[in-house]
């Protein structure tokens, strides 16, 4: 009941958020100097042309009044055009790309799996390799392994993605020829496939984040050792391992989960350049792609799903931190 | 089997030592220098005894337990032996130290709130101190777990063990960790200020309890402490530390009734004295419980704290009640005058503190401050006020920001309150640091690198680095030991004398009120059951409240603290 | 009341300038005691100079990271001769394509590389710490606001905000400002939130209650009580950002909101050099290394400066 | 007739049937409905669809317009205004339904719909009408397209138009039978009339084509339709694609990219013998200029314009297109590889400049000091080379500032009304191979803003005139006469500076064989591709 009341309560915020996003990005890309009719207009284009193009796709009004319009079609669908050609899009409605022929909805749902499987991947590796290596690195304070696990972290830290993606392919895909270099096969059709395709970009992704996960969980480590209930439970006799695996770290993850939410909720909404590199049809890829397209409807289509998972991660996270941290339980 | 309290003596010569300190010396290495903890400090321990570890804090008893159990900070040098049944415990293998911490030797830390895992269960914890030692079943664990929360005396263990450590009192918490403590049947139980944190009440308790322990299951307590009265109710033998030598060992008898050292003796007659009690006649029948004694206005002068009807609510946890933590108090202190507020843990004491100070919110009634209504002041007001007040809080560790130093702290209100220059600034701290007993050379130090009982004293010179007009001394004492607590209440007193500051005195120690106080006001669930001249209040009391909590309050004398103890006992079970 | 008389009248707030250079000199000490951190200090001064010098660096070399040197390259476009064109006259050889110094145009990218790079930190820290500072502490109605602020931020796919701004920008607009700004305005959210959640649980701590019960205005409370304890965080923030902005300053760069060419920096040059890295892989190496070597600094810098700063890890033997 | 002798690099031989053909593409999605799409008559579409006419190109020789659904390549009886073409027999679609006229008017006609905007639409200013005309969609038809029977198809145009034979090779031209039209799924789901027809269709990861039953070879005279399969992998980073192509392995041999490669990849293949022989390089092709606002401040001067065609370094400016094989130095605006071009220089100098002379024409022009803004896209190819630009100007005194946008704002730019830029690098592939498509877009002053690509604003009556008159023309070679002559003549103005004829590289996998780049147009003709069997 108390949960039911905490989840409503956040869900109206949550709305509250995406929808100033959602104006937010309408707003920036009435501002851009681009033309989204223009483009869909041909060539060569008239002025005549472009004008009809505008009015089909609804970019003649005013766009508050386009804004409300979308909005609307959230709740009750959409129909562009009129006669044989028109285009009903059904709620909820997110939009419908004339780029593609296909309703923002759809589209996404199609991605989802995509990014997903890059996203949960990644994380759960990064999460294991930057938590582990910052660990034994503040327990092993000063010595020879802390040097190396931070100087690694350094480079992961500092390196672009892009770098390491193309770098990584180079290395594990062509000369020692050991995972394929692009694509994406679905879970669904071959799991070894899957697998094997998404070790490299989860290795890539992983390597970059765990090296800033291994510095925080480093630092919070060092802090929580000094605490007392450290030193009760080593009075307890237990052994260093489960003093720090079990004690320590538990309070360690407390702020680590709250950098990890806000970190997978953008992966989740869109892996861009580990998908642009390794080729994965992914909503980041889907995003690029729009934005390069100006492809307004699934420009904000995408920015408002990606915003709602990278919130909805939060709203997970602090879920994760009752468990973790009874203080702050609901 | 039964043990009497004196019995190990007679075998002592007969059994060899279960711990044997020898030659025990401990550096620290603070920014390249080094700083003796310890100095060649040499004990022993026998088997089913306790043994009392006294000393003015920073003395370094707490760093000598933890030598015993290898749990010093990696900056410190530790040299010399610790054996225990014979086994050399320093510099040994991690596999030893492992089966000895816990497994033979239990340990009870000075705060139980800060030394428990926040994030586990009191019952997880517990028993995973079970199974680190013993291959028992999960659930063998539990039952045990349950039976050793009951040992304790806690009432609900079932509720306990699922309980996490915030949601549980101070008192529960300290019986819990001597639950854990106790948990492997150690031969050796270290107890380091078991019952600072709490009131005379509780620790009447938990002296009890350890007292029982130690009768039941024959273990050996080493009890650090400052109290003397706590010494004098469990303690066997006595060991005394002074700037990390020991001066003097003794049976606890023998040094109490002919202390040979003279730092001893300069502690012993430190130690504040309770008067003969006398419950003769309680008048239990119609206790006059809300009906405090009127307003004393023969001081003539105005009051320099005005209380009418204060009520103080905490928001409840998320849509719960309110908690009630003052009930309606009407309290007035006059200038130059010292009020002592006494009270179980729990009765509202620190609250009516921070309320007078402006610190929590008013729910109804009013609070005055020389003539400023702090409830309604504006912020401007509100500065100025603070500026004349000074303020000690209960707990010294985490009044002092752990990243500045000791002198900074104390420097704090002079740098907001006057426009001194850094040199004379620098020159008043160290005034300060002397007035309350500290070598100027902690100014330096953060609160980390200092003892319980030091960081308390940083905390009175600031508050009394502006000589306030009002203090408020919430537990100023609680972790001193003897003589300088006595150093302390006299730099108090004559401060008092010299600038004539009012003062409220919170404390559980009856002593120290009797002889510091004009006027104590006795606090019991948020309201003033009991209100009058110090040596009325103490003397004769008149709410049974009152009575229970003097039996409850230890005297500096074996003798006559077996005679208290007996009934305080009667005047509990009356009560239960 | 009497009390009046034994005190000095109330004077505006002064920080006890003597107790800061203690502290100071303790930080110095403590440093200064730890080898790897004077390392981290070393190499960041080794750049700041090189940065500052550049014009001067290069003109020893007798290079610009401007003028092509075309005779330098074969017919693809590929630099002549060892090592992407080492030479006495190019010391790091030269750029494919246009047979620019690359020397000249790493030191000169340092100068941007690290400006936008420090500055961009140092805005989204200053701005993350005033904002979750000031949201946890005085909370209420600003509280709300900035945390929906910064959901709403976080929530916000950067890149679509980036190439917005980058094209509604005014040319005039000096593009590494401009590149500070975007890179602050999408990172100081989760410092923010960070520092808010800290100070959210400070300010309930005695020793901050103990600082308002002595008269401290809120900005003395922030600056002195809570924001020593927020240290450690903010120096560990920072380490972790420079570096992490400088590779976004290259990113930036593909989107078209870089620093524009040819003004060099590390980033773009790192952008350029991955494909060639099969053919010239020192184009790659130099301005890689230079960026790598500059985070190591900055790394070892803020680990050094965080453990000066905690005073629970004062005299660990390193 | 598929054996071609190609110079330009490519294994040839007889077109050996089977296999699956692979090509790798950047862009995430195809669009296959003839209206919106822009694809060049020997790409993925012409796999696909066939219209009226098609191009026949060969390594070496310029491009012809040929008959594809057509018997010919139109007729005129009226000097160009109206055009009549004739369906050839026993023409089928995937589904076994013949191909009428109407079916091709049809598709004309919805290529009008508003809702289906975005392809080649030269027609439709041109016809009778169009410029009113919305489409099908609202019942009504374009008089102007007569279809008299199944097999007939009369356009009637506003002004004579010489090159409507090209015109009629345009996506637009393809049939689309009414029955089938689903203007939302149409894109996805073409009715097959080429070689190969959709089979399935995953947006941004993939496009499969399998053969189409029906279609005939003996009626087709440009498709060799090799492999059993086409397969078309999207969203390909263009750097992985050449990697991928370099390796040669696995299905990989029988794969091409469809993007060029880049010139560090170029410099790479150079020192790998395997991929050298497997990278196919175009004759100079489409030419990339630069083009000088000529409504702005101080380039308005024609002195100025003139110094900057001798400022410009067109040697660095090659070696940043990736040298030699990136292309070769330009002077004249109609390119190599289209009928009728005539050579020549105006302004003769260095390949790298000359800066005496450009500082001496500035001089006379009493400019110094001169500050330029150059918009440039921000993809690394097309920075590099504004920094070869910039770099050259600087020598003679001009500094420049490089303002890269993207893409998108960059065409938005170039071809919107503000045009808020002096100085902008671009590059010219006309969509059809006549000089008409070399120098109308780009000079006509009709083409300036509204989403033209007159990117120097030039304007100059006297050339207005000429185009006219030479679009009117039906007779090519009194045409070509005339459009060499505008060539000359918007250069003594000095809009723009030409700087290269570009050469586009591809790289093919193994087992790929008559794979060829033509110089126009500088991509690999998909009609001919076939895979080495066994
Ligand atoms: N980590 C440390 N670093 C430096 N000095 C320390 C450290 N821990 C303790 N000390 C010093 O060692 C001395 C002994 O401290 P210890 O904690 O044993 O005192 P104590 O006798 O338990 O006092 P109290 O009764 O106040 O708790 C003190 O002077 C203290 O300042
Ligand atoms: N911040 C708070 N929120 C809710 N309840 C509180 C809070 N602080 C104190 N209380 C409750 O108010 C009551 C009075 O607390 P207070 O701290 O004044 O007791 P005290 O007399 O000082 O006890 P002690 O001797 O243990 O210090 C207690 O029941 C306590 O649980
Ligand atoms: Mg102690
Ligand atoms: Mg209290």
């Amino acid at each position: 009941m108390r949960l039911l009341r905490l989840v409503s309560g956040r869900l109206v915020s949550m709305i509250a958020t995406l929808l100033v996003i959602s104006l937010i990005t309408y707003a920036v890309f009435v501002l851009l100097p681009s033309d989204p009719a223009q483009l869909s207009c041909g060539r060569p284009c008239t002025p005549e042309r472009l004008a009809d193009a505008r009015a089909f796709m609804g970019y003649d009004q005013p766009w508050v009044q386009q804004y409300l319009a979308f909005l609307g079609g959230i709740v009750t669908g959409r129909t562009f055009g009129s006669g044989a050609a028109a285009v009903h899009c059904a709620a909820p409605c997110f939009g419908y790309s004339f780029q593609l022929n296909e309703s923002v909805t759809h589209l996404i749902l199609e991605r989802i799996p995509v990014t997903f499987s890059i996203a949960v991947g990644a994380a759960v590796l990064w999460l294991i390799i930057g938590v582990g290596t910052g660990v034994i690195s503040a327990v092993r304070r000063g010595t020879a392994i802390d040097r190396a696990a931070m100087t690694f972290s350094t480079i992961g830290v500092s390196a672009p993605s892009y770098l390491v993606g193309l770098l990584g392919i180079l290395l594990f895909g062509f000369t020692l020829n050991m995972v394929p270099v692009n694509g994406y096969v679905p879970l669904t059709e071959d799991p070894v496939g899957w697998l094997w395709h998404l070790v490299l970009p989860w290795c890539v992704l992983a390597l970059i984040s765990a090296a800033v996960y291994a510095r925080l969980t480093r630092g919070q480590m060092l802090d929580v050792l000094g605490e007392d209930y450290i030193r009760t439970a080593r009075a307890k006799g237990l052994r260093e391992r489960r003093v720090v695996g079990r004690h320590a770290l538990r309070n360690v993850l407390i702020p680590v989960v709250t950098v990890f939410g806000i970190d997978l909720g953008s992966l989740l909404g869109g892996a861009v350049i580990a998908e642009r590199v390794f080729s994965m049809p992914g909503l980041g890829a889907l995003l690029l792609d729009a934005v390069g397209n100006v492809d307004l409807p699934l420009i904000i289509g995408v920015t408002l799903f990606s915003a709602f998972l990278i919130i909805l991660a939060n709203f997970l996270v602090d879920l994760v931190y009752g468990v973790l941290d009874p203080r702050a339980a609901p | 089997m039964t043990v009497s309290p004196t019995e190990p003596h007679l075998t002592k010569a007969t059994r060899s030592p279960l711990l044997a300190v020898a030659g025990l010396a401990v550096e620290f290495e603070v920014d390249g220098d080094t700083h003796p903890a310890v100095r060649n400090a040499s004990f022993e321990l026998h088997g089913g005894q306790v043994l009392a570890l006294v000393g003015e804090s920073g003395s370094g008893k707490s760093v000598t337990a933890m030598a015993a159990l290898g749990l010093l900070p990696a900056t410190a040098r530790v040299s010399g032996s610790i054996t225990l049944d014979g086994a050399e415990l320093i510099g040994a293998e991690p596999s030893l130290l492992r089966e000895v911490r816990g497994g033979r030797i239990g340990t009870i830390f000075q705060e139980p709130m800060a030394a428990l895992n926040p994030v586990f269960t009191i019952g997880d914890q517990v028993a995973e101190a079970i199974r680190a030692h013993r291959p028992v079943s999960r659930s063998a664990a539990t039952a045990r777990l349950l039976e050793l929360l009951a040992t304790v005396g806690l009432d609900d263990p079932a509720r306990v063990a699922r309980s996490y450590p915030h949601e549980l009192s101070g008192g529960q918490l300290q019986r819990a960790m001597i639950a854990m403590a106790i948990s492997c049947d150690p031969v050796l139980l270290i107890a380091d200020e078991p019952t600072t944190a709490l009131d005379v009440t509780v620790q009447a308790g938990i002296l009890d309890l350890l007292r029982d322990l130690r009768t039941r299951l024959d273990m050996a307590v080493l009890l650090i402490t400052h109290d003397m009265g706590v010494v004098a109710d469990v303690a066997d033998d006595v060991v005394v530390l002074r700037d990390g030598q020991v001066v003097e060992q003794a049976p606890a008898a023998q040094l109490f009734a002919a202390p040979r050292h003279e730092y001893t003796r300069a502690l012993l007659h430190a130690v504040p004295t309770l008067p003969e009690l006398r419950l003769a006649e309680p008048e239990p029948a119609t206790p006059p419980a809300h009906e405090p004694r009127p307003l004393d206005t023969s001081a003539g002068t105005t009051p320099v704290v005005l209380l009418r009807n204060v009520v103080v609510d905490y928001p409840g946890r998320r849509r719960g009640r309110p908690v009630r933590a003052v009930d309606g108090v009407s309290l007035h202190i006059g200038q130059g005058e010292l009020v002592a507020l006494v009270g179980e843990s729990g009765s509202g004491k620190s609250t009516l503190g921070r309320a007078i100070a402006g610190l929590v919110p008013v729910t109804a009634g009013t609070v005055t401050v020389a003539g400023v209504d702090v409830g309604h002041a504006s912020r401007r007001e509100l500065r100025t006020f603070r500026s004349q007040l000074g303020i000690v809080f209960q707990d010294p560790a985490s009044s002092l920001n752990p990243r500045r130093t000791a002198g900074a702290s104390i420097a704090e209100p002079l740098s907001l309150h006057t426009d001194l220059r850094p040199d004379a600034q620098r020159h008043r701290v160290n005034e300060l640091l002397d007035a309350v007993e500290l070598p100027s050379r902690l100014r330096g130090r953060h609160p980390y690198e200092m003892s319980g009982g030091q960081r308390q004293r940083v905390a009175i010179a600031r508050a009394i680095a502006l000589n306030p007009a009002l203090l408020i001394a919430d537990e100023p004492t609680s972790a001193l030991d003897v003589s300088v607590q006595a150093r302390i209440l006299e730099l108090l007193r004559s401060l008092q004398s010299q600038f004539g500051f009012s003062c409220l005195f919170i404390s559980h120690d009856l002593a120290v009120v009797e002889q510091l106080a004009d006027r104590v006001a006795v606090l019991h669930r948020g309201r003033v059951v009991e209100e009058g001249p110090a040596d009325d209040v103490l003397r004769a009391p008149r709410h049974p409240y009152t009575s229970r909590l003097l039996a409850a309050a230890p005297v500096a004398d074996p003798a006559q603290q077996a005679l208290r103890r007996a009934a305080w006992r009667q005047l509990t079970t009356a009560s239960s | 009341m009497s009390a009046d008389t034994h005190l000095a009248p109330p004077a505006p707030t002064r920080p006890p300038s003597q107790a800061r250079s203690t502290t100071a000199r303790h930080l110095w000490r403590r440093l200064a005691a730890d080898r790897w951190a004077l390392g981290g200090a070393g190499g960041v001064a080794f750049f700041l100079v090189a940065a500052a010098a550049a014009p001067l660096l290069s003109a020893i070399a007798g290079q610009d990271p401007y003028t092509y040197d075309l005779d330098a390259l074969s017919d693809s476009g590929a630099p002549k001769g060892f090592g992407g064109g080492i030479s006495a006259q190019h010391w790091f050889g030269v750029e494919p394509m246009t047979g620019r110094d690359l020397f000249a145009i790493v030191v000169h990218g340092a100068r941007t590389s690290i400006l936008v790079g420090a500055g961009a930190t140092a805005v989204s820290v200053l701005l993350g710490v005033v904002v979750g500072l000031t949201a946890g502490f005085y909370g209420g109605w600003y509280d709300r606001v900035v945390t929906r602020t910064i959901d709403v931020l976080l929530g916000f796919p950067y890149l679509i905000f980036v190439i917005a701004l980058g094209a509604i920008a005014p040319t005039s607009l000096p593009k590494p400002l401009l590149l500070v700004g975007v890179l602050a305005i999408f990172s100081w959210p989760s410092i923010a939130r960070v520092v808010r959640g800290q100070t959210l649980a400070l300010k309930r701590r005695t020793f901050v209650v103990a600082s308002v019960a002595l008269g401290a205005g809120g900005w003395h409370v922030l600056v002195r009580q809570l924001l020593p304890n927020l240290t450690a965080t903010i120096i560990v923030y920072s380490t972790i950002m420079i570096p992490s902005m400088i590779g976004a300053e290259a990113a930036l760069s593909f989107l078209g909101v870089g620093v524009p060419p040819p003004t060099p920096a590390w980033g773009r040059s790192i952008g350029d050099a991955i494909g060639w890295v099969q053919t010239d892989p020192m184009f790659l190496v130099f301005p890689g290394g230079a960026l790598f070597l500059a985070t190591l600094a900055f790394n070892l810098l803020g680990d050094g400066l965080r453990d000066a700063f905690d005073p629970k890890t004062r005299g660990l033997r390193r | 007739n598929p054996d071609v002798t190609p110079d330009a690099g490519g294994s040839t031989g007889g077109t050996e049937k089977g296999g699956t053909l692979t090509i790798l593409n950047a862009a995430s999605d195809i669009n296959f409905d003839p209206a919106k799409s822009q694809n060049l008559a020997i790409t993925t579409l012409g796999l696909v669809l066939r219209r009226l006419t098609t191009w026949e190109v060969q390594p070496g020789k310029p491009a012809q317009v040929v008959p594809d659904l057509a018997t010919d390549t139109g007729k005129t009886t009226d000097g160009g205004k109206t055009w009549t073409f004739t369906l050839k027999d026993g023409l089928k679609y995937a589904d076994g339904a013949a191909i009428t006229a109407a079916d091709v008017k049809y598709g004309i006609e919805r290529s009008f719909a508003p809702e289906l905007s975005g392809g080649l639409g030269y027609h439709k200013s041109l016809l009778v009408g169009g410029t009113e005309y919305k489409g099908p969609y609202s019942g009504a038809d374009l008089a102007s397209v007569e279809t008299p029977d199944a097999k007939t198809i009369v356009f009637h145009l506003k002004t004579a138009y010489g090159d409507w034979p090209w015109i009629a090779s345009m996506p637009a031209f393809a049939p689309v039978p009414k029955a089938k039209d689903d203007p939302k799924k149409y894109s996805q789901t073409p009715v097959a009339s080429g070689p190969y027809q959709v089979e399935s269709y995953q947006q941004g990861v993939s496009v499969k084509l399998s053969r189409n039953p029906n279609w005939d070879a003996a009626t087709d005279q440009v498709r060799t339709a090799g492999p059993d399969n086409v397969v078309f992998q999207l969203g390909q980073d263009t750097t992985v694609q050449s990697q991928r192509l370099i390796a040669d392995s696995g299905d990989d041999r029988s794969a091409f990219g469809a993007g060029f490669v880049a010139p560090a990849q170029l410099a790479q293949i150079e020192q790998n013998a395997s991929a050298k022989q497997r990278l196919v390089t175009s004759d100079a092709g489409a030419l990339s200029y630069l083009a000088l606002n000529t409504q702005r401040g101080p380039l308005k001067d024609v002195k100025v314009r003139q110094a900057i065609q001798y400022a410009v370094d067109k040697r660095a400016y090659q070696v940043a297109s990736g040298g030699a094989i990136g292309g070769d130095l330009a002077s004249t605006l109609i390119t190599p590889g289209v009928a009728g071009r005539v050579d020549y220089n105006l302004y003769p100098a260095d390949p790298s400049g000359d800066v005496a002379k450009a500082k001496q024409l500035l001089g006379e022009a009493g400019q110094s000091g001169l500050k330029l803004t150059l918009l440039s896209e921000n993809d690394q190819p097309n920075l590099a080379k504004s920094q070869a630009i910039q770099q050259g100007l600087q020598r003679v005194g001009i500094a420049v500032t490089i303002k890269p946008v993207d893409e998108e704002a960059w065409t938005a730019e170039v071809s919107g009304d503000k045009g808020d830029y002096d100085l902008t690098v671009a590059s010219w592939q006309p969509d059809f191979p006549s000089a008409n498509g070399n120098i109308q877009p780009l000079f006509a002053s009709s083409e300036i803003g509204g989403g033209g690509y007159n990117s120097a604003r030039y304007s100059q009556p006297e050339v207005d005139a000429l185009i006219e008159q030479a679009t009117a023309e039906t007779d090519p070679a009194k045409a070509q006469a005339l459009w060499a002559q505008a060539d000359k003549r918007i250069l003594q103005d000095a809009p723009v500076v030409p700087l290269t004829y570009t050469k586009n590289s591809f790289l093919h996998g193994s087992k790929v064989q008559n794979f060829f780049v033509p110089s126009f147009p500088a991509y690999p003709n998909y009609l001919k591709v076939s895979l080495k069997q066994g």
